[in-house]
């Protein structure tokens, strides 16, 4: 910086606030950093719905080794209010703002819950949860406090109403990890002794495997990968199944009589064969 | 200009070629489609309730294939038929599935091994190349691998639904593709790969004939099974 | 069935998107094609006869520019505003090449940074995303700095046109603007890296700055380079 | 669950909460979740460490094109000073650790906070930060509040101490990424015709490249993919140095000697003879 | 000079780095040599006529336990005890295949879970951090896990050797083992993995004990199966 | 020119290389050939009728693997002896298969573990290195493996042809085996891992043990099954 | 066996596609060798003293290609001439060096863009595919575009040789081949790629010219350089 | 039992192995650590002051070398010689750098190529196979390949030391080193790779040349660079 003082000095000059350059950069530099700093809000809550949920699947495999199943669906649901809240939290940031430019940050926590929801769905229901229900349950409500609450009936009058939209794709992906789930749930239930529950869950699994299969590679890029696991699971499933056929073969005739009757209502009629 | 004037008449072909990508890509795309649609029609004989359905799922795939057809003379238009490798990759995926989709329609009908000519024939399409637009030795096998490993499912699915015959006459016709494929002297390719595959099909199903037959179920439909 | 209709509805999200990307691509393509028109145009600045032409070269990309504007214009119908980052990925380099060639235009015309609300005006778009298809603040920085590429090649052609008054002023135009971007956090993204190829911009400028001035050639020009 | 009710009642019984099994799985659920539940606050904190020495960075590479450099370098002082603040939170969670079992967590925050440090160190002193001297200032005191503060001089009496030692890889590492912004700022001060300033720095970037050279293969295994743009950022300095000499060749005879008086003070001797 | 200071310093962190490292190794592979020796010796319960040699084979693990203790009193002198984590990687694998050793010499005696305090008093280890090398809760569970997995395999053979005694309470065991794991939160790690094995133990020996009770084998063992 | 001559000279080197790796990757591709052949004769045995076969292809195999002999001598025409290891890579595979189906066909007759030097001697080449083109002890302990796992095929195989006497004596035979490999110090590399596959192949022929004596099938056969 | 009459057809197929591709890649193997020594004898003219000889060197480039044509010839004889596009991949690469080398020659020799025309005929093949083995387009590209980076080169050292009449009659056909290559619509491919390269080339041309320009060498040479 | 006698037999075998390895790998890490040293040397004639002590440093990297040639006759001892190349991987890489420090002190000494002769003597190996631990002719080329990346910084940095000879004497150099290689058939392996990277050492060294002799410093130097 010793030589070419003048020069330096103009530079100096010119980056003085006075420069419109220099100022419009002021307003740039305030733009990106709020942008920056509003997408790391939004990884870090992202990470906390997606360990919440995580564990909320946790306790949900617990259901089929205990006697008070329902007391562990409350259980998960008062969990995933939590991570329900949680979103509302990313629903408050996203609030004016186009949710595609934010997506890459909350898109893994999302999924997520999409499993875990869907997941506790299921285990309820024995359906797919759909997107609308998902949905349904992401709508909050602001209080004056600035506080989120997850909106159960109808806002108070003049509440400021925030919904969350999990897109397609979210859903599509936070699905496809469900089958996961659903494999271990369906080996964990022949290990119980339940043989319902497998032959309801192949069946189940082999509908989202056909509909993942009509969807084929229209859906969002990172599927494929987590296909090749769907098939997987579904194959694990199917095993388990033909097993429990292969050896109820061999159940006596004395001993037919009460296995049948548990089965026949929701098995197949064709199934009485044996 | 001669330089632009070059340029201008490159520009073209460039053109040219990249319409007639679009216009094969835009096919394909349809085919993609109607092979999912089959694909998603034969998947219900892996349901137990679906076993006697095949001869009415399989007719219900024929007349997709029809479909078929019609998209793949579509396609021939698109290009001068001397260009196919030209073009190859574009459609090469799409016409392996379909191979499969030909093959386990016509397994399911008559359990036996769909030919390159019958492939030919459900898919519209030439045998040789020099006769037009073909069906290459290659993607004829990949096919029919991928039938493999869906059959080994349908062994184990058969099962299930109380259809103890099945499996060996899968497991017999399953040993004769594999001594098939032991006579080709296959490069390191993805075909190569897809072949390693197959092993794990012949075993898995010769696992299904044991469970089977260590509990006598396979005995009672043996003689049951001479079709 | 409940799941089959589930991925049936899916399935029309996903398609719907689809189509909505493909007219996309189909109006960006042609966004290009006018761009590297509008660059044929002002490339002719670098050539030694093309110094005198600005003037007239400008206008002509001006009036390029509007059937630019037509193209945009056609691009917004295609999607709903709300979702401009859904598909950002498609048009955003064009923007910026848009950027570039509108940013270059004014320095031309004025040798004044154009502002971001000059870029939208010329494009016809908007600047804040409330108001509808705004261009992003990363994609007009990128436009900038792309321009600020093509000024060091201005100064080295400059010179070697004979004006020796140019590079002057373009060097102290790029320090301005180097001085802008210090002000800037920005994360390790592409931005970043176009803007690490600034610092050697203004490297080659101060370089060609150096060549003149020890040859004497700077300081006479530099008298007579205020206009 | 309707066959075998028996034998699932048994199984039920068993997993109450008498059973030694379970009560000592208990103890290792709490165990595992007080690990990972700590695990992410420090990923957490690391980010943030991440983020402020980034902006720390860039504000330090304004020093080239401002004529208040000491504001600046104050400046990043008091942004490294709440940097070190967050370093504090680490150290706190890691009171009575194990530092390795954590590392991971927080291991990108550390090398960004020892990138930016030694920075700033090398834009004051011309010199190589050590290890020491990164580790001296994060020395934090814990007052009665449960707060963290960075230790000034001697801790009031009775405080509590706590340290933070930066391993020496995490030191190699942000050194090697140090490599990059010294390239950056040598490109930056030729742009600024500062013409001292990349001697300087291709002298200094030799000494660090030569030794990571020395060092090898024997440091952490991230090393050797730094290696590669540490050696494209020495290249890129070594043309600016190229660059620079080989106009310098041209100065007329008239003009040689102010330039040359504000060089040779600090280059070679050899240098003089053009 | 000072930055070669500064490097030569920093090597001599590295260099004492990998000369710990190294000394950790070898005592490493002697444990290895160790645990499968121990793994010959309980091998033998497989055996039809191992099944009443459990005892003696029991006893002489026990004894070869001693020799590990050694090795392992050896190795805790190889590096600064709260510097643990920084070379777990090292001994991890190993730690896992004795406890699940040590786990399955305690069920062979005593048809019980072993204690992480057992474990580490068997290991001539620590139970907590603070205290000195000890075992992790993970390795801990692991090594319990790979021993669940050995006792799918043992209910297996005891019926082969006849002895329709031991599956059920195998069966019982295991089930309380998957209870206890279930209200574990766990990460998609390793550990996570192994756990995701144990459902298919707990599944084989649900079949295992199935297959004794159509048989009616089940029942009459059962009455004389409390021990 | 010296560099120049220098270089030529080099290229020679580098042609002859090229020219030995180019004839024995024509060779090796024979014995490919050769050894999908003996395969084939062999998977015969996996088949109902095949197990009265056995010493007929048994027999047809021997034959082949003089042709395999013929074929080893024009590889080791083909490099110098000592340069063994420089070229292994292009005939290790192979000789990994050959060995196994060396084993496969000592097995099927004898039932006994094929020694190194047995199949040193069927394949016409040396144990020791220092004789001559070996066999590398890795490779015999690769193609034993294969056998291994072919074996548990066999086992399941031999259910499903009724003799449930050779699946007893396969696992005895497989036990032996495993306890012989406990007693390598294996590194991690590709034999460690093909060796990590043997515990699968143990436990699946535990299994049918399992199945065959919980139906009471195995007594029978145990009875005549003392050789 | 039917199915195995069918592999056995199947092979036929499978190894003369094999021997094909081997007798292609033995001639393109000699092709490249060949271009290897047509780049021996052209890159003379980056030398001081190479200048002159320029006429010579193109002579002797000239002879080279004869023998190319001989080889592209047998080349031609290795497949049906329609399966061009099924085998391209193989030769492709040389067919690019070989324009380029064509390239090269013209330009030395007249300083003109070598036409597709030409290059077919220094090679021996045609300009249209329906007329027999044909230089595509892309690879005519491809090729030029190599020349052009080969440009820059010999624009640098001219000036060291001391010719600055050249760098400048360069710079002028590199800029006409770039506003000829921005007429193209290029994809996303290596072509693309390659052309992104051009610009560093036209960017390095004009800092040659630069240099000259400011010390006053380009006036005095362009007064001469009118040809 | 025999096969355990076997399996005892068979882990000499493999504990022989892995301790060569161990031992080669140990002394392979000193020669790195040497290699590391020799470099620390040989790099400080990049420094500015750094051009005159070349003598010296040359100097003490001969001393370094005797210490290598202790290292190697140690290396030597560790296995049977005639098995070289079942080892090769633990030494090439060190060896090549060896290759280019002993090609960089002989080029910084006598400015010529070191030869594969020289090389081995200043390593204390052989140049032929069969006179015992000799160097590979690719590893030699790939040593001296890396001696040209570091030749094109040696000429960067010598002008920034005033030194405008040396530049033209290393582009000379490198112009016979890369005729050199293109008299090569190289396969698509490492080495290939390498080379294709001499090119841009090439171009770099050409537009240094070119620096020199447009602002006629190289003109000055070349009188007095005759040597
Ligand atoms: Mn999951
Ligand atoms: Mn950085």
């Amino acid at each position: 910086m010793k030589k070419r003082e003048d020069a330096a000095q103009d530079r100096e000059a010119s980056s003085l606030p006075s420069s419109p350059v220099i100022a419009a950069f002021k307003v740039f530099q305030q733009e990106l950093d709020t942008k920056h700093d509003k997408y790391e809000r939004l990884i870090k809550i992202s990470r906390d719905v997606t360990i919440e949920s995580k564990r909320t699947i946790f306790l949900l495999h617990r259901v089929t080794s205990v006697p008070n199943a329902e007391e562990i669906l409350n259980e998960a649901d008062a969990k995933l209010d939590g991570v329900r809240q949680k979103i509302g939290q990313i629903a408050e940031e996203l609030r004016g703002e186009d949710l595609h430019q934010f997506h890459r940050a909350f898109t893994p926590g999302i999924q997520e819950y999409v499993e875990a929801a869907s997941f506790l769905h299921y285990i309820r229901h024995r359906s797919l949860i759909s997107l609308e229900e998902i949905n349904a349950r992401l709508v909050f409500i602001g209080t004056e406090k600035g506080d989120i609450r997850v909106s159960a009936d109808a806002p108070p009058e003049g509440a400021q109403v925030l919904t969350f939209q999990v897109t397609p794709s979210d859903y599509l992906l936070g699905v496809a990890d469900l089958t996961g789930e659903l494999m271990r749930m369906c080996i964990s239930s022949v290990g119980n002794g339940d043989i319902d529950t497998p032959f309801q869950l192949s069946q189940f699994l082999r509908q989202i495997h056909d509909g993942f299969s009509y969807i084929g590679n229209t859906g969002p890029y990172e599927i494929s990968k987590k296909l090749h696991t769907l098939r997987q699971s579904l194959g694990k499933v199917e095993d388990a199944c033909y097993t429990l056929r292969v050896r109820g073969s061999e159940i006596p005739k004395h001993m037919l009589a009460d296995v049948f009757s548990s089965r026949t209502t929701l098995m197949d009629p064709e199934e009485g064969v044996v | 200009m001669s330089v632009t004037e070059m340029f201008s008449y490159i520009q073209g072909f460039l053109s040219a070629d990249q319409d007639v990508r679009e216009d094969i890509r835009k096919v394909v795309q349809t085919l993609e489609q109607m092979a999912r649609e089959i694909l998603t029609v034969l998947q219900s004989v892996h349901q137990p309730s679906g076993f006697k359905e095949i001869p009415s799922k399989c007719a219900k795939a024929r007349e997709l294939f029809s479909t078929v057809r019609t998209q793949i003379a579509e396609l021939k238009t698109k290009f001068p038929v001397e260009q196919y490798y030209r073009f190859h990759e574009h459609w090469r995926f799409v016409l392996q599935r379909l191979t499969f989709l030909a093959a386990f329609v016509v397994y399911l009908e008559s359990e036996s091994l769909v030919t390159r000519e019958e492939v030919a024939q459900i898919l519209g399409i030439e045998v040789v190349r020099e006769k037009g637009f073909h069906l290459d030795v290659e993607d004829y096998l990949a096919g029919v691998l991928i039938m493999a490993s869906e059959l080994s499912r349908l062994a184990v699915n058969s099962v299930t639904a109380g259809d103890y015959n099945r499996p060996l006459r899968i497991s017999n016709f399953i040993n004769e593709l594999d001594s098939g494929f032991r006579l080709l002297n296959l490069k390191n390719d993805p075909l190569r790969k897809r072949y390693d595959g197959l092993k794990y099909d012949v075993k898995k199903i010769e696992e299904v004939v044991y469970d089977l037959s260590i509990r006598g179920l396979a005995k009672e439909s043996e003689s049951g099974g001479d079709k």
